[in-house]
């Protein structure tokens, strides 16, 4: 076994803490930097993606502090600092939590509970399906979600991009380096993401934008062939040999929808940036609604539930 | 054994040799009674080893005496960063974050950059006399480079402006002259004196304001930075 | 002139930019690095003071993605990501800044007035001053506010520190490589400092610690002799030969005071993070009272504050 990965047991055989951390992203990551340097007895429950979204990034440029990186090198500084600051990582997903009468959470983990005095909710989110037929279906064998993962099956082929945020032209961009051709669909007719990849991405030479465009149905036998779409100019289908779908993420809110308040779009309510409707669960990163959802930003919002954690704890004077 | 990393000489190598002209250092010693003349040398044979861009000039402070005298060098290890002027002086062992002042002083030497702007210009055209700047640092200061960097840009702004970096620790009597117990201290013609790091125009603006006291006689002290005060 | 510190003219021969940012710590650094990336055009006036506050700590152990490494480093790196993504810095103070009839903002800085549509305030904290009697008179003879800068000169000799917090904390382990002594005054009876912090400091045999005390007056001639102590036994004058001093810090938010609101502790009152009380005005890191004052969390507040100065203008879809 890893140091750092086996679970401590209690005095009574249970697994308990201070604090535990749902979610490994970079929230998850800084919020245990932090509680390890406050010196609280915690754990990361990091589910079955360690590292989170940002570690499936094949280029992060605009983490302040660190010269443009790959997702992996940058969460794996993170990941060791906390190791190496005593952090304990399981490799569970919490499938439900809920407060226990007389004080203290009740975290239900694939390796059994795990109790706590408080909880910090980092799960994140996952990306948002289409619903459009056929996505289900070729899930794996040509519908994509992740360029990072799947770009080399498509060395020399066409695909199709779905989207118009920073994470849609970024991916686009990453599967020119693969693709022989990118056609990015956007049901808008300009795009989201930031100036500096935006301009890049329409500077292609192998990507082509259809604007005020939606997919309605990806098709095929055993793998993806064509896509149908709705265009200004009507209906048409087009061949295709892939799909990338980037059109937002769905917070991972599930486990915790009976012990905290949920906004409307199903991201964790908060105030003060971490504090949740029960006073000792806190959220932090893409789980929240906070403004802009990045790695600095969820990593920020990591630290800052770790402090007040400890604060409510009472173990901060 | 080096001082520098391979990786960082390599760097640091690079720099020097992309500079337009080359910089001479002119290093006093003496064999005896000086802790940090064997480690400043040592320090600046490593530098001068790196490209030759960068030369050291040895002279001994006990017999090179005429020289001595003529670069107005009072306590060792002294060196002065020649480029294109001879106006920027250091005393003392450059190491911490003096050793980053350091390579600054160099870089600027080699590349002639100096002081600019409305300010600046105001105050070459209004100096009546030469000023003597004393910067005190401690190599763990991480204000003073910049304090240093200015007061020596300004020296190379204005041939009436001398500027000379002292290590704090390593001339305690002369610290403890000026009563120097923070850094970074900067002293001017042993009047004017101002705590921590300003922009080199906010230096030249005050200095400019501070002129007609200089000429005043008196042996009254102020703080140079309360000649920027609009009643002032 | 170096790249990057040419304050471009507008067509009207006036300084004028989409969006200033005043101060050059992590906060408006990283809004820097975001604010070049959404392609508009910006500049950091920074003040006295390049790189801020953390620009002058010795050792950063806790920024998630770094490695132990020292402020200078770090801000060199956040500097240089900004400067290449197109940042102009000016190395100017703001004095003022004002709304103007019709809209835009005229910010008077050192080099004259500078226009702009947007404004950032980054200009973080400096250090509090205790307010006793002897601290003005004595600051850079024995009084300071910087042991990393000035233990040297107290080397074998006994200082006294004022404080309990993070810097008070850090600070005094510093001292301890220098003074024989250091002793560590704190107004209350525990110390607010993270215990991986505090427990190194209790256990080091050259510190004593002085609870429920308070520091009333600095006495010397020329430079530090002995301070004046309120403790729970009674006034008590012991000698010292230094005070350095870290009771907090105090928000840059003078110039800013008739053009936002501020809160009673003279931090800019922000909702969102990072929104003012004036629409086109926001703020980030250290200034703000957002919770934690680190260099992560100003850096993703600059983040913030950059995403929400594009998206105000009208830039971001
Ligand atoms: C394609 C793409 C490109 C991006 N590029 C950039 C970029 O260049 N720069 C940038 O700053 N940001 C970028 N981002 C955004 C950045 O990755 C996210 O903002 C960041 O990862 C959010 O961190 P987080 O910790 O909140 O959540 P996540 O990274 O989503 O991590 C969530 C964690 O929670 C765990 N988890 C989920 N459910 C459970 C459960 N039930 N129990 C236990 N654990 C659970 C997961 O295993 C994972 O470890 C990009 C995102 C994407 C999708
Ligand atoms: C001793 C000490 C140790 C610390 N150690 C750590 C640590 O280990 N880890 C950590 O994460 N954090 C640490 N911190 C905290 C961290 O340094 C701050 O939280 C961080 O620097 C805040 O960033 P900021 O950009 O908001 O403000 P600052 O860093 O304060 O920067 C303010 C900027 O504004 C400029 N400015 C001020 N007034 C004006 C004006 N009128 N016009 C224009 N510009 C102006 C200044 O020149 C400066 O560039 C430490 C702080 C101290 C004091």
């Amino acid at each position: 076994l890893k140091a750092g990965l086996i679970p401590p047991a209690s005095s009574s055989g249970e697994r308990s803490f201070d604090v535990v951390t749902a979610g490994g992203g970079p929230a998850g990551l800084s919020a245990a930097l932090y509680l390890s340097r406050y010196g609280m007895r915690h754990a990361v429950l990091e589910g079955w993606q360690p590292g989170g979204q940002a570690a499936l990034t094949d280029r992060i440029e605009n983490y302040p502090g660190t010269g443009p990186t790959t997702g992996e090198a940058l969460i794996g500084v993170m990941r060791s600092q906390a190791l190496s600051a005593g952090t304990v990582f399981l490799s569970e997903r919490v499938s439900a939590a809920s407060a226990v009468d007389g004080g203290g959470l009740l975290i239900e983990a694939d390796g059994g509970p795990v109790h706590a005095r408080a909880l910090i909710i980092a799960t994140g989110a996952a990306p948002a399906r289409l619903g459009v037929p056929g996505e289900e279906k070729f899930y794996g064998r040509g519908v994509s979600y992740c360029a990072t993962c799947d770009a080399p099956f498509f060395r020399g082929r066409h695909v199709m991009v779905v989207g118009g945020g920073d994470s849609a032209v970024k991916e686009a961009l990453h599967l020119t380096s693969f693709a022989s051709r990118v056609t990015l669909v956007h049901r808008r007719d300009a795009l989201r993401a930031e100036p500096a990849l935006a301009d890049r991405l329409l500077a292609s030479p192998s990507v082509d934008v259809l604007w005020n465009t939606r997919l309605l149905e990806i098709r095929g036998t055993s793998g993806v062939e064509s896509a149908l779409l709705d265009t200004p100019g009507g209906q048409s289908e087009i061949q295709v040999d892939g799909v990338f779908v980037y059109v937002g993420r769905k917070p991972a809110t599930e486990p915790f929808a009976g012990l905290v308040r949920l906004n409307g779009d199903g991201t964790v309510w908060t105030r003060d940036i971490v504090l949740t409707s029960h006073d000792c669960v806190f959220a932090a990163g893409d789980v929240t609604s906070n403004p802009l959802r990045q790695v600095v930003t969820a990593a920020a919002d990591g630290a800052r539930a770790a402090s007040a954690a400890w604060h409510r704890l009472g173990l901060g004077g | 054994m080096g001082l520098l990393s391979a990786a960082d000489a390599e760097k640091v190598g690079r720099l020097f040799q992309d500079m337009p002209r080359s910089v001479t250092l002119r290093l006093y010693t003496q064999r005896l009674n000086c802790e940090g003349c064997l480690d400043t040398e040592r320090i600046l044979d490593e530098l001068a080893g790196l490209s030759d861009k960068v030369k050291l000039e040895k002279l001994n402070a006990l017999t090179d005496t005429d020289r001595r005298e003529a670069d107005a060098v009072e306590f060792v290890p002294a060196f002065i960063v020649s480029g294109a002027n001879d106006r920027v002086r250091f005393y003392g062992t450059p190491s911490g974050y003096e050793f980053s002042t350091l390579l600054t002083l160099i870089t600027d030497a080699g590349a002639g950059i100096a002081a600019a702007g409305p300010d600046v210009d105001a105050l070459v055209s209004a100096l009546n006399r030469d000023l003597r700047i004393r910067v005190f640092v401690t190599p763990t200061c991480p204000h003073c480079p910049r304090a240093a960097v200015a007061a020596a840009r300004l020296a190379a702004a204005s041939p009436g402006i001398r500027a000379e970096i002292v290590e704090a620790e390593e001339f305690p009597a002369l610290s403890m002259r000026y009563s120097v117990q923070g850094v970074p201290r900067t002293v001017v013609e042993d009047r004017l004196f101002f705590e921590g790091a300003v922009p080199e125009t906010v230096f030249a603006k005050a200095l400019t304001a501070a002129l007609p006291f200089l000429s005043e006689p008196g042996a009254e002290v102020r703080d140079l930075l309360s000649f920027l005060e609009p009643d002032a």
